[in-house]
């Protein structure tokens, strides 16, 4: 009996896995092939790279949100985190520039505040989650709006813009190029790496998905369930902030409109990918693909010229309803 | 003088540069104003949807026990119903920027002008590009005041030369005018110039020039008077020749005259008109607002 | 014993070459079953052999790959998800069917309501279920939330909501695993009761005493083969045992060596308090296998689970070695040498749509770091050497731990408390649904561990495994210890007046 | 050992449900007594009306969002859905009015058509959560995208407006009243009994929480788990019809920024009112309470000036967690 188990196995379960790990890459596919056949221009490496760079302020949050949802969570704040983030980046550095200059030493000061605040937002949110043993939807869709509120409140309801001199000095980490290569794709391809050896590899990643599958179960493997949770949400923070670093130099400005809806954006990309919203199997690569379809479709969009559009957004709506009945068999096995 | 009056004052939340302008002024006027005229205090609130709105209005009345209101309706047709109301409570309305859907229920209508400023901006493309070109257009978001603009402006270019290439709705916002202009760069070659009908849409709209390093293929012109594309069509740019004012300080504005209406009844009723006029190198300096955030 | 009046009769329920394969892995071989009206049929086999599989088919829960079932004489297609309920064909389930947030009244009614004039008889329903508890002697109040039984009330529960339905078949996949000697003599006499009116009853259980005292007819399962279908009369215990498993069995309990008496103390508990504990005090040493035994819900389980930090210790003091400790949670008990494999075998044990791998190295992942990242292969042979000392049977190391049957998960999950190597093991119910050929295997592993030094606690309702093994014996009853007993003194008789607390300090 | 279960067990659980009862109550008396504080008019039968009468939208639809959180759902569609109903009811009626006058007759034929059209939405939105087995939050995030894009289509980018004579008729459906109650408010209070009856009372609403708290159990004991899935879209469609059919006579018209966000508030006050976002139990009337605190902190704002207008949005998010924080005991226990 074991070897008939032997041989057949495999194949049941690469049919599973097929499906799952396919999903979302035929999705991709298909979006590619549309593209180019609507425009010539859609494939050219100029296009090519835009559409990941502009993936990158979503990218790298959603990776954030592939570990939150991993575990189980959920953050509705970080598109209004972000634009917070980056409202304080923006005074600091303002702040700064009489004592420190318009130098690379106020923009790091300002990176550097940026991360920091992104971090310790994520940690309030997670001890209202873990000490505080409240719904993280509640959590979060609370601090959605005092993120949202301080930014048009720091504003006064108008833009901050970042001192012209400091936003040349800045301006490169957003728009210069290594080796031809769009700062934000390598900063976004770095973070992804480093997340994925994290999410397959490391005790944390691990103890996430035990978390995510049944919390019992962690707590009596001897998981400290409550500080991998915050962890979670501090580390959601901190990318949100890299997210913020990323987006200061591309205006250097920030305002109450600044990334509404991202959280959106970032949850959508995370579920294409394949992670499960109720936790227990997370995988960053396929966010990654998620964040790069999403983008995709409005590229696709802009390139062509029937549909009106008003229609956009159904479109968009169709095509990710879409892109997850990809992976549907797996849905079905689980 | 003793008799002391309560002024509503309801505009929408900032949701984007403009509106954020509209409150930043809003608030100006009424602290200004409470210092002015101790016998006048000011209700404000601003409104993300004509839901919160309509409740807003609902409860100035009930709660606040207001005389008068200054009213920035987020959406005028959704609005019609509630500033009604209060009009039939006996209350001073003044409606700014929108036309309701049903005439005569305002006092004073301090009125935008945004078929104006669709058609100034048609205008303005006609002179440029006497024997025509090619053009993109970044609109706002579908409501009726973006059609209104539109509409005009396309009305205005009506029998010429000038081609529209493609039309996106970029929502008033950099994000979504950066993608937007990066795309239609992928997709057009040759683009002689870009309507963005908002600054805001405008700098994101640069932004992808700049990073294409098109921006001396095309130029591009905005709307509303942001102060820093304002001080650009003042630097005499070529990328940015004009803006064409629609500024949200037209609340201040009515405010103002509410104000007189109250604290001196001066005649303020009826309907006044503040033009979407051509901002250009030379008239800049007047539409120039340095130390405001908009 | 019931009447042999069922021998006569026709069957009710039968499968005739009935096969089984899950994707293409073969897990039943051309079975031939069949129940009769007022008979009790108890199939027994080693873990894995296909009991419970045969039982979804003849339920209907599972089609068979082939083979046919006949019900009343006529071929039948048994209707999927629990319908045959109103063919009268009942289950219960191995793995609890349970929803954690319905009450009991909700949980035993969930898919037959009773309604009045089209809305739902709230109280109606809760009468009966009110004097369907009284006649199981289960102290549960009918509106309590599963969430808060522990695990034995939940199979009472399980039990009361199978005999509630009226029943023609009544399939029970072993109910007695997680009860103790009291609840298990109620449920025999339900079931007396039942096949005097002419019910079927299919038994399951790898307690093979009660299978001689309860059945008429007895099937033997092994590998998925149909190995005899006999009267229980011609089977012993150990005739029976040898059937299931095909080897020769020894003695099931090891021998016991003398626990010596100067043995250093390892562990000393005073007073202990906390939700369900009442001032438990007790010593345990080098090499000890000390017993709890006790009726469910008496508090052994919140004994552990305070002294590892899961349950909020109100007041007590835990000495190890001679130190004075205090467990916040379960990672520092471990770090401590203290460990505690619970009863909840799907709840708190495993994760059940994972991997055996992660579920074996959850607790100790931080000994397979190779660096800062996990170390697959380490991972992978740590699987192997479980797999192979507590022989777990899975048909390939990829399959989901849910996948398993229910002895092999019980057997993963002892793999995983021993993988941290402890100085102490707290076993709660261990060999809960294991065959006896693996009971064997465990029991000479756990006195093979106390003889290396090991001190174990035993958490047990199934007295014979408490007097086998355990060295010194304690008796909870209502949160407290009523007696400890050693040598001689521990024996069946002994154990169970102290249960009831008919001997010993009385309780309040 | 009977005892020792009987003693502690009721009295934990009585403390438990204590909690989990008397939080949303606890967190609404709060409000009110602030209110009463800040302004003398805020007690009056007015603007208690005025409140109660603007709950009456959100309410009927989180009564809905109710049902389906407690079967383990979501449905993040019903803000848009509610536009595009109102938009699709004006058609309706504007196109009717030349045949039919701007009789009851024409408000009744748009108010049967705007029912019919929520449960069609919420059945679409239930077919590819059962049959295409997707993701309830992909689903409806996808819907969403398509209702919002349909109600700017069918507005070609500017409003719908409601035949005026028809909206005279149809008026007093909003602002009319019943011995003094305005119309709103009995419809939500009809709507609410009748919900919270078949939540409690019926096999429907038992089915729905065996489901959201273990889907194999509740398909174990034959229940037709998919066809009670797609009850509760159908159900959360109709109910978002009739919080459309009391829209369109308050405001009379219909764009693509109308009811934005509503899903948000819907849900925070299915939580807010005790319902588990995770399914398995759910109660009506805490919803209720839910969005009249929701409201109540909307109405407080507003009767104070001291907070800037711009940071009402943190307020309404401090008082969401503090509301839900006031039932944090029960969550422990879970
Ligand atoms: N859903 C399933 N998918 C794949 N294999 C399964 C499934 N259910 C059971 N099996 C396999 O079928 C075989 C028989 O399992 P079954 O649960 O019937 O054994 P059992 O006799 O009940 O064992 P136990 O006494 O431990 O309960 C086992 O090898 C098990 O791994
Ligand atoms: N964490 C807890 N909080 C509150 N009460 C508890 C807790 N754990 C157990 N109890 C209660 O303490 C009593 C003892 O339960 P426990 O599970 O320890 O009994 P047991 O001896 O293990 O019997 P069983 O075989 O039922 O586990 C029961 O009434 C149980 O409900
Ligand atoms: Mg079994
Ligand atoms: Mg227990």
């Amino acid at each position: 009996m074991t070897t008939a188990v032997k041989e057949s196995a495999p194949s049941a379960k690469s049919r599973r896995l097929q499906m799952n790990v396919l999903g979302p890459l035929i999705a991709l596919l298909l979006l590619l092939i549309l593209g180019s056949l609507l425009n010539g221009n859609f494939l050219t490496y100029g296009n090519m790279a835009n559409i990941v760079a502009r993936a990158s302020f979503i990218g790298i949050i959603a990776i954030g949100a592939t570990f939150v949802i991993t575990s189980g969570g959920l953050d509705l704040s970080v598109g209004s985190m972000a634009a917070f983030i980056a409202g304080m980046m923006i005074i600091i550095i303002n702040s700064a520039v009489p004592s420190l200059g318009t130098g690379w030493t106020v923009v790091a000061l300002g990176i550097i505040a940026g991360l920091a605040i992104g971090a310790l937002a994520g940690a309030a949110n997670g001890l209202l989650v873990t000490a505080g043993r409240i719904e993280p939807f509640i959590v979060t869709l609370g601090s959605l709006g005092i993120f949202r509120a301080l930014i048009t409140f720091l504003a006064n309801g108008g833009t901050l813009n970042l001192n012209f001199q400091a936003a040349d000095t800045y301006s490169p980490l957003y728009s210069g190029n290594v080796f031809g290569i769009p700062a934000p794709i390598i900063v976004f391809a770095v973070v992804a790496i480093i997340a994925e050896v994290v999410m397959r590899r490391t005790t944390f990643g691990r103890h996430l998905s035990a978390i995510g599958s049944n919390e019992q179960v962690a707590r009596y493997s001897a998981i400290k369930v409550d500080r991998v949770r915050l962890m979670t949400y501090v580390l959601q923070g901190f990318l949100v902030g890299m997210a913020a670093v990323l987006y200061v130099p591309k205006f250097g400005s920030a305002n109450s409109s600044t990334a509404v809806l991202w959280e959106l954006q970032a949850i959508a990309a995370v579920i294409i990918g394949g992670t499960m919203l109720r936790g227990g199997f997370g995988r960053i690569w396929g966010t990654v693909v998620g964040v790069i379809i999403l983008e995709l479709i409005g590229n696709i969009l802009n390139l062509q010229s029937f549909i009106s559009p008003y229609l956009n957004q159904a479109f968009q709506g169709a095509i990710i309803i879409v892109a997850v009945l990809l992976q549907r068999s797996r849905r079905t096995t689980n | 003088q003793d008799k002391t009056y309560v002024i509503g004052v309801s505009v929408p939340t900032a949701d984007h540069g403009w509106t954020g302008g509209v409150d930043f002024f809003a608030q100006q006027a009424v602290d200004r104003l409470t210092k002015a005229y101790p016998n006048l205090s000011f209700v404000l609130a601003t409104a993300p949807d004509s839901t919160k709105q309509a409740a807003d209005l609902e409860d100035m009345i009930a709660t606040r026990n207001i005389d008068g209101l200054v009213i920035l309706p987020g959406d005028p047709d959704a609005m019609t119903a509630s500033i009604k109301k209060v009009k039939d409570a006996g209350k001073w309305v003044t409606v700014v920027d929108r036309a309701l859907s049903q005439p005569g229920i305002e006092d004073l209508y301090v009125a935008g002008d945004n078929p104006g400023l669709g058609t100034t901006t048609a205008d303005y493309f006609k002179s440029a590009l006497p024997n025509g070109g090619n053009i993109v257009v970044l609109r706002g978001a579908p409501i009726p005041i973006d059609a209104q603009r539109v509409d005009a402006f396309m009305a205005g270019i009506k029998d010429t030369q000038i081609k529209v290439l493609d039309t996106q709705f970029a929502n008033w916002n950099r994000d979504d005018g950066y993608k937007i202009m990066q795309d239609f760069l992928t997709k057009y070659p040759k683009i002689d110039a870009v309507w963005a009908q908002d600054d805001d849409t405008l700098v994101g709209v640069l932004k992808a020039l700049k990073e294409a390093g098109r921006e001396n293929e095309m130029w591009a012109v905005g709307g509303a008077g942001m102060n820093q594309i304002i001080k650009m069509v003042a630097s005499g740019s070529a990328q940015v020749p004009v803006d064409v004012s629609y500024n949200p300080n037209m609340v201040a504005t009515a405010i103002d005259l509410t104000a007189l209406h109250f604290a001196a009844n001066a005649q303020v009723d009826g309907k006044l008109i503040i033009n979407s006029t051509l901002i250009t190198k030379d008239n800049a300096a007047q539409f120039d607002y340095p130390n405001t955030p908009f | 014993m019931s009447m042999g009046n069922g021998a006569s009769a026709p069957p009710i329920l039968a499968a005739e070459r009935i096969s089984k394969s899950f994707g293409e892995v073969p897990v039943l071989f051309s079975i031939d079953f069949d129940v009769r009206a007022g008979e009790v049929h108890a199939i027994i086999g080693e873990n894995g052999a296909g009991k419970s599989t045969l039982m979804k088919i003849l339920s209907g829960f599972e089609q068979p790959t082939s083979g046919t079932i006949t019900f009343d004489g006529k071929p039948v297609t048994l209707p999927p998800n629990g319908e045959a309920e109103g063919m009268g064909i009942v289950l219960i389930h191995q793995e609890f069917n349970l929803a954690e947030h319905l009450t009991v009244t909700e949980s035993i009614f969930l898919g037959r309501e009773l309604k009045r004039f089209g809305l739902l008889d709230v109280r109606l329903m809760r009468a009966q279920t009110q004097t369907l508890l009284d006649t199981l002697h289960v102290p549960v109040d009918p509106t309590a939330r599963i969430a808060t039984l522990s695990v034995a009330e939940r199979q009472m529960i399980e039990i009361a909501k199978a005999i509630s339905r009226d029943a023609r078949v009544l399939i029970m996949d072993e109910p007695t695993a997680v009860l103790s000697v009291a609840e298990t003599e109620t449920l025999f006499e339900q079931i007396n009761r039942l096949t005097e009116r002419g019910v079927a009853i299919v038994f399951i259980s790898h307690k093979l005493d009660e299978v001689m005292q309860l059945s008429d007819r007895v099937t033997i399962l092994r590998d998925g083969q149909l190995i005899a279908s006999l009267d229980a009369s011609a089977l012993t215990p150990d005739s029976a045992a040898q059937m299931m498993v095909g080897r020769e069995l020894s003695n099931l309990y090891p021998p016991k060596h003398e626990p010596d008496v100067d043995a250093p103390l390892v562990l000393s508990v005073q007073n202990l308090q906390s939700a369900g504990v009442r001032g438990v005090s007790f010593k345990l040493r080098r090499g000890e296998i000390l017993g709890f035994a006790g009726l469910i819900g008496s508090g052994r389980t919140a004994v552990a689970e305070t002294m590892v930090g899961l349950i909020h210790r109100d007041a007590g003091e835990l000495e190890l070695n001679g130190q004075k400790v205090h467990f916040a949670n379960v990672a520092q008990s471990l770090a401590a040498g203290i460990v505690y494999m619970t009863k909840d075998r799907k709840g708190k044990g495993l994760m059940v749509n994972m991997g055996l791998r992660p579920n074996l190295t959850l607790p100790t992942l931080d000994r397979h770091l190779n660096g800062m990242f996990i170390d697959s292969a380490s991972e992978a042979k740590a699987l192997e050497r479980a797999t192979r000392r507590f022989d777990i049977r899975a048909r390939d190391a990829s399959v989901r731990a849910g996948q398993l049957s229910g002895g092999n998960q019980q057997k993963l999950m002892l793999g995983k408390t021993m993988e941290s190597e402890p100085d102490i093991i707290i076993m709660d119910e261990p060999t809960r649904g294991i065959d006896v050929g693996t009971k064997q295997q465990i029991y000479h592993i756990v006195a093979a561990l106390a003889a290396e030094g090991k001190s174990i606690i035993l958490i047990s309702s199934e007295l014979q495994e408490v007097i086998g093994l355990s060295h010194r014996v304690m008796v909870m009853r209502n949160g407290q210890i009523v007696g400890e007993l050693e040598g001689t003194a521990i024996n069946e008789e002994q154990i169970v007046r102290h249960q009831m607390g008919i001997e010993g300090k009385a309780a309040a």
